[in-house]
């Protein structure tokens, strides 16, 4: 394991885990409190990607400023009586199928088996060519996946 | 890169980090209190504490050990969680701006923990975190008078927010560059309080009124508010507030220095002492104010910053950016 | 580039360690002892009337809109700062225009009231 | 070795969790923090793809940089509706919203 590795799952996980007590919880500011991790989770992901300017916008406008907004708004609306008040709807089961399933697609979109290695850095791409209109395409002889 | 093995780079940060929290910890936080009651003292013709040590100068270190000794109690309304979580984020978002901070230069290079490309950036990024953690803490402790005063002071700080983000990128702009390494190194000549006078006001006021310091500290109003949001933490968390407290208003005022007053840069003594005696100049600046002028109401507060400080800090960044890209190319 | 920040992973998770270090000792060495007034909300010695999680005034979220609104003006400030030297006269230009309107913004919720705390 | 596929695995989970946020939660405030972690999920696609995909480009980085932007007017206009509704009809919970389907 490298430490980009053990950083991306250290992330991942810190993501995740505080991303499932914001949809769970049924006391709203627990939801808005652990957005935070979640969001500067994300914003290690960012810095994984080389793009460290957008992680500081990241934690500048999501964790300082959006998550103060909606903490006000919880505030000003529900106060502590949130907790007496049913959070969630019916729809409980049938939701958890469809965001599976939606969660799933993409997992099959981006790992399936055509998928694999068509994003492989590529000659051309890393001298620097920017979205022509086959910047996305890669492996040699295969369709482009743009068409 | 590359030369030095990981585990040598991980001591070296780890070594680094110790460093600056006991050293925040020491001189911002101790020190801090000792030389506000000391000056506090002063201005207002008394002596201030003298029993502990010689003339009284350990008198926080006895503060420190009495706090330690003290209950760890959490009210039964209060939401633990958040409550306890609260008095963790304040302090480390305060020590976290110290990471971008040069405190001196050797021959080796800049003496700073590390010098990110968006500096600047990220200083303004991890002092934005302490809203939410003040927000916390008022909400946790299921107190009104904490509440009330974790709003106002979160109000208070993304309001004044504004000036300080866009000071920072007038300096930016003069330096052409995010590092704050750079913008010391701009002004080996001449330091950026003479071309940005302007500037300096701005930032030094809503830096005051950033961590809540008098005029600006009607959120810890004791007479109407208590202790504002840290009311219900009692022994060491109420330390580790106070630590955070000081901890920005010291980060806060070493920004300054760094951005407008030349950083280390001063002919003779080592960089390091040109740079502490910068930060205290700075630091005695803050009390007096404190000492000086009575406090706003929370309507005069907001307007201030958005009727007078932004306005004025969005013309000055026209006028300056006129001269850094037309006049002086 | 990711050493740097390596460098600031490591600095917070050994910070948030030391800050932490001040409650091992406390669990160590404090007094504990409980009666039913300590732990009660502490509101100048008079008796807690309801929850402090109740409602307030709408002011403080007309000044976060506002702000986030300016937050988001910075942050296309940055990019903006670092290049305008090179870039020049247009880089004014530009810059001018976007503050302009930013301005116009700031004036209109002036002038509709937002900015009082009334 | 960390490749583009395990980011956008990641995305398309946080992706999912908001999903669900938005079709189960009743509160209006709970549906829009399930919307902000789409956003978020969307936008480590955009980076992840401009990392492995176009290095060297910066355009994927701008896309997220716009998302951002986008998400924060979103929350802040989508959240004052919430106060006017909540001042209106003392509830933020979307399915006691129901003066439109009379």
């Amino acid at each position: 394991m490298t430490g980009e590795a053990i950083a991306f799952y250290v992330l991942a996980a810190i993501t995740l885990a505080s991303g499932i007590v914001v949809v769970t919880s049924p006391n709203l500011v627990h939801s808005a409190v652990a957005l935070i991790p979640a969001l500067l989770g994300v914003t290690g992901v960012y810095i994984l990607l080389n793009a460290e300017f957008l992680a500081g916008i990241q934690v500048l406008i999501y964790a300082g400023g959006i998550t103060v907004l909606i903490l006000f708004v919880i505030m000003l609306t529900e106060g502590g009586t949130g907790l007496r008040v049913r959070q969630r709807n019916e729809q409980g089961p049938i939701a958890a199928a469809v965001a599976a399933a939606v969660a799933a697609l993409f997992v099959a979109l981006a790992g399936g088996r055509r998928g694999r290695g068509r994003f492989r850095r590529t000659r051309r791409a890393r001298s620097g060519r920017v979205f022509s209109a086959r910047t996305c395409c890669c492996s040699r002889g295969r369709r482009s996946c743009c068409s | 890169m590359g030369v030095t093995p990981w585990y040598l780079e991980a001591l070296r940060a780890v070594v680094g980090t110790i460093i600056i929290f006991s050293g925040v910890a020491v001189v911002a936080a101790m020190l801090g209190v000792l030389l506000e009651r000391k000056i506090s003292g002063w201005i207002q013709s008394r002596i201030g504490p003298t029993h502990v040590g010689p003339r009284g100068l350990l008198q926080t270190v006895a503060d420190t050990i009495k706090l330690l000794q003290k209950e760890y109690i959490v009210p039964q309304n209060a939401d633990a969680v958040i409550f306890a979580s609260a008095v963790v984020i304040v302090p480390l978002a305060a020590l976290l701006d110290y990471v971008v901070v040069p405190v001196g230069t050797t021959r080796w290079g800049p003496l700073i923990f590390r010098d990110l490309n968006i500096g600047v950036l990220y200083f303004a990024a991890t002092s934005s975190l302490i809203v939410v953690g003040i927000l916390m803490a008022g909400w946790g402790s299921n107190n009104k008078y904490a509440l009330l005063g974790g709003l106002r002071s979160a109000a208070q700080m993304v309001s004044y927010e504004i000036p300080i983000g866009l000071v920072l990128i007038t300096i930016s702009l003069l330096a052409g560059s995010l590092s704050t390494v750079t913008i010391v190194n701009m002004q080996t000549h001449l330091w950026f309080i003479v071309s940005q006078p302007v500037s300096f006001l701005i930032f030094l006021t809503a830096a005051t009124a950033e961590v809540n310091r008098a005029p600006f500290d009607l959120v810890e109003a004791e007479s109407e508010l208590v202790a504002g949001y840290f009311s219900e933490y009692t022994g060491m968390r109420f330390a580790l507030f106070q630590l955070g407290e000081y901890g920005e208003m010291f980060a806060m005022a070493a920004l300054a220095v760094t951005l407008f007053l030349g950083g280390w840069h001063g002919p003779g003594l080592p960089s390091v002492v040109w740079f502490l005696i910068k930060l205290y100049a700075l630091i005695f600046v803050f009390m007096w104010v404190r000492w000086t002028y009575p406090r706003f109401r929370i309507d005069q507060l907001l307007g201030f910053s958005w009727k007078v400080l932004i306005p004025v800090a969005l013309l000055n960044l026209v006028v300056t950016a006129y001269f850094v890209t037309v006049v002086h190319r | 580039m990711l050493l740097d920040w390596g460098y600031v992973a490591i600095f917070v998770i050994v910070g948030a360690g030391m800050v932490s270090l001040p409650f091992a000792i406390i669990w160590l060495i404090s007094p504990r002892s409980s009666y039913p007034h300590k732990r009660e909300t502490y509101e100048s010695g008079v008796e807690p009337i309801g929850q402090a999680w109740s409602q307030f005034n709408v002011r403080y979220y007309l000044f976060s809109l506002i702000f986030v609104v300016f937050d988001v003006e910075i942050i296309y400030l940055y990019p903006w700062a670092v290049v305008a030297r090179s870039l020049g006269p247009s880089a004014f230009s530009s810059i001018v225009i976007f503050l302009a309107v930013l301005a116009l913004g700031l004036a209109y919720a002036w002038r509709k009231g937002a900015l009082e705390w009334a | 070795m960390i490749t583009l596929t395990h980011y956008l695995v990641l995305s398309a989970l946080l992706f999912g969790l908001g999903l669900y946020a938005v079709l189960t939660r009743r509160n209006a405030v709970a549906m829009l923090m399930g919307i902000e972690l789409m956003l978020n999920a969307a936008n480590i696609n955009l980076v992840a793809f401009n990392k492995y995909a176009a290095p060297g480009a910066i355009q994927g980085q701008i896309f997220a940089l716009i998302v951002i932007t986008l998400a924060a007017c979103e929350a802040a206009v989508g959240l004052a509706l919430i106060l006017a509704a909540y001042r209106r009809f003392e509830t933020t919970y979307v399915d006691d919203l129901t003066l439109m389907k009379w």
